[in-house]
């Protein structure tokens, strides 16, 4: 029987390895699995690669794996908020290293990887500091860069609903990078605020087919990541 | 530098009207983040309009009610917004798809630089103190046709916004179509930077002697 | 306002010019847009070079606006049917040309169009006859072809139901290749079952975001392609 | 070419279940069309595999009742089927995203040659009456870890479908994991062809000399 379902979030991030590759869903705290990046810290597996649009806020969730020496190289396309803290002072001191990418040029590169496309031409950065390096082309008369498919080895994502096949639905913007990121990683795993019954999704709504997601852990009641800056938490808590 | 006298120019909202009339009926625009928000409530009534923010909805509503915010309804500023009926939220491989693929209308971003000729500067001002971060504007300005500006014309330091040649790294080269600023609506025309209308108190000289690059009238 | 809905399917396919690229959905019969099809019959476009997965089957649909001899071109993976008799006869006459596309090439190619990337690799086809032509390059140790987008000025579709923003859901397997040709050609127009309330459908279940879509036309009541070919149909009828 | 006896072998159905014996529990399976669509129907008990249909279904079940078709649910043969509790439905790109992403764990094909070295050839006899045809086989060979072949031996006219080189047009090269056959099952193992079990009645020998393919025994 296929039954994705994992008890705890320790049980869901077990296996992450020393030097992986993540990527961690979510546009500021929506669609943050922070609950599945605060077990990532008690696991304690470090020298990562994150990829994720932000940097994290405050010091929990993205921010507190950071500021835990876990992540070696962040890909992201807005590392700057105005509550992120951790990691400016870590970039300014020269100890993580920043891929800086253009939003869609990040999803399609993440989306590529999901679906066996190893290189693609787009038209963003073009004449651009970002197009340095970067192979460019010219199709129709007009200039485009080659952009290379984002591999990761897991991705933690945060959705509104689970089944035991893995397939999922999202809840509004939180939905973001989600799906794409699923798709890219060899292991999904999903923190989800309901676990339902196989047959309860309607297929016609299924927004991430199960064949995408290796992991499901129920997370009733996620924090809200904007809150927890707020209060001025720390993760360990 | 030409001193300007403070009081002159147009107010945000006005610019933000003057933006608004020229979006029309049935437009999918995008609002940059900071003042193209103010565009969204000032379409004319009588046109219908939608939003799209990148993180994924298309028929973005009004900011959320204070009370009544939801933290996984947010738009590409992070604010908290709602959803108007007939919404369509997805993914950001096929919210950048409707950005990259040309099916966006209209994009008002704000500036750092335009230069004589459209080139946008939007994402660093090229201080290596500053964390870079450039998150969706590249790709706006690569797949969006109309690109609007709405800025200020000078800087909080005094310096003009529009400059023969950015010094700031740039967003985009050649991508800017209108620039509503404070002081006077710009058109990039074939190159050639064509002052289209005028603040009340503003003259054309006094536009041209504020920046190195070269105005032309748009009744010339 | 927005309204993209028209009263007719002449209305519908109005301004389609001969000469044009049109993208027509549906694999097989399921979700094959036959009314618009033969409204476009009646318009009499000619010299279309058409995006198909199949190319018809009987003497109706595709496969009439083919033996009305409309279709200079045809672009698809899989032209040969049990019942398809038009086709094979022009194409054996040198009357009809084909491009031959793997049919997951066929739906990335849709795919970049519509989402602004003119080219990407796949290793679909490599060492293959299909790979004539294209352009070779190893990423990571594997060897891919170069693969250009497919562009249309019209795409034709059929879902289940449209709102006046255009807004689609499809039918189970008659979704397809409708929602990647919608983003694909300049103008998408669209037969819905049913034209509903914007509102109706659930947000987070719109599978086509009217964005993509110029103009919907409501047919209650569409053929079913098979047992129009059941009865030997012939359209114009 | 020996003669061979026409009542040797293994059944379709036999076949059909040792290739569904060698499928794993939670598998994701695209299955062929023609013989391979035997296999759905023989997956051991006890075992949950989940079958793609890649004009867009996941969680494909068994073929509809008579009466009960639904002409917009069909297979990838255009047959009329049903969909599991639990499927969902996708465009053909995100369908096709599964294969060459590599996200299917076994797919089950059909076969005109296989080479010594897994080169398969399903799509074309390379015969210029017939129309070309290639559907979605060149996708699933190129994006499909594990395919699995299902075929009889010999062709119609009496022609071993194993062959040193296929001289039909490739479908792809070196892609085939495992071939099962009315008369053997044999691994293509590091480009050599392993003979793993044989049906009733068939010798090693036999099997040789039906083809000019190099045949290694599983024992040796």
């Amino acid at each position: 029987m296929i039954n994705k379902v994992v008890n705890t979030v320790h049980e869901a991030v077990a296996g992450i390895f020393d030097g992986a590759t993540v990527m961690i869903s979510g546009f500021g705290e929506a669609g943050s699995p922070v609950e599945l990046i605060h077990a990532l810290i008690d696991h304690g597996a470090k020298d990562l690669t994150v990829v994720s649009n932000n940097a994290g806020s405050g010091h929990v969730g993205l921010a507190a794996l950071i500021e835990n020496r876990q992540v070696r190289k962040i890909i992201c396309s807005f590392p700057r908020t105005a509550i992120s803290v951790v990691f400016p002072e870590l970039y300014r001191k020269g100890e993580i290293e920043l891929e800086l990418v253009p939003q869609g040029t990040l999803a399609e590169r993440i989306r590529a990887a999901g679906a066996g496309i190893p290189a693609f031409y787009t038209p963003t950065s073009v004449n651009t500091p970002l197009e340095k390096g970067k192979e460019k082309r010219m199709f129709n008369g007009r200039e485009y860069v080659l952009e290379n498919a984002i591999y990761a080895d897991f991705t933690l994502v945060k959705c509104a609903a689970a089944d035991r096949y893995g397939n999922l639905i999202y809840n509004k913007t939180a939905r973001n990078f989600g799906p794409v990121m699923c798709m890219a990683a060899k292991n999904s795993i999903v923190q989800a605020k309901k676990v339902v019954e196989v047959g309860d999704i309607d297929p016609e709504c299924v927004v991430t087919p199960g064949i995408f997601v290796k992991r499901v852990v129920e997370v009733k009641d996620p924090a809200d990541e904007s809150k927890l800056v707020e209060q001025e938490r720390r993760y360990p808590w | 530098m030409v001193e300007r006298k403070k009081t002159e120019g147009w107010s945000k909202d006005i610019i933000a009207r003057k933006v608004a009339m020229d979006i029309f009926d049935g437009a999918y625009v995008n609002l940059g983040i900071g003042l193209p928000e103010l565009v969204a409530g000032n379409i004319p009534e009588g046109r219908e309009v939608i939003f799209h923010t990148e993180n994924g909805l298309l028929g973005m509503g009004k900011q959320a009610e204070p009370g009544k915010e939801d933290p996984e309804l947010v738009n590409a500023g992070k604010k908290y917004v709602t959803a108007i009926p007939g919404a369509a939220y997805f993914h950001h491989a096929d919210s950048f798809a409707m950005i990259r693929g040309g099916h966006i209308d209209i994009c008002v971003l704000g500036a750092y630089q335009i230069s004589e000729e459209g080139d946008l500067a939007n994402w660093s001002t090229g201080n290596p103190a500053d964390i870079p971060a450039v998150g969706g504007a590249m790709d706006l300005v690569a797949g969006v046709d109309t690109i609007f500006v709405m800025t200020k014309f000078f800087t909080r330091s005094g310096e003009p916004k529009i400059v023969k040649e950015c010094t700031y790294p740039l967003t985009g080269k050649q991508v800017v179509s209108r620039i509503y600023s404070d002081l006077a609506v710009i058109d990039v025309k074939e190159g050639r930077l064509v002052v289209r209308e005028l603040a009340p108190g503003i003259t054309f000289d006094f536009l041209q002697k504020s920046t190195d690059a070269k105005l032309f009238s748009g009744t010339e």
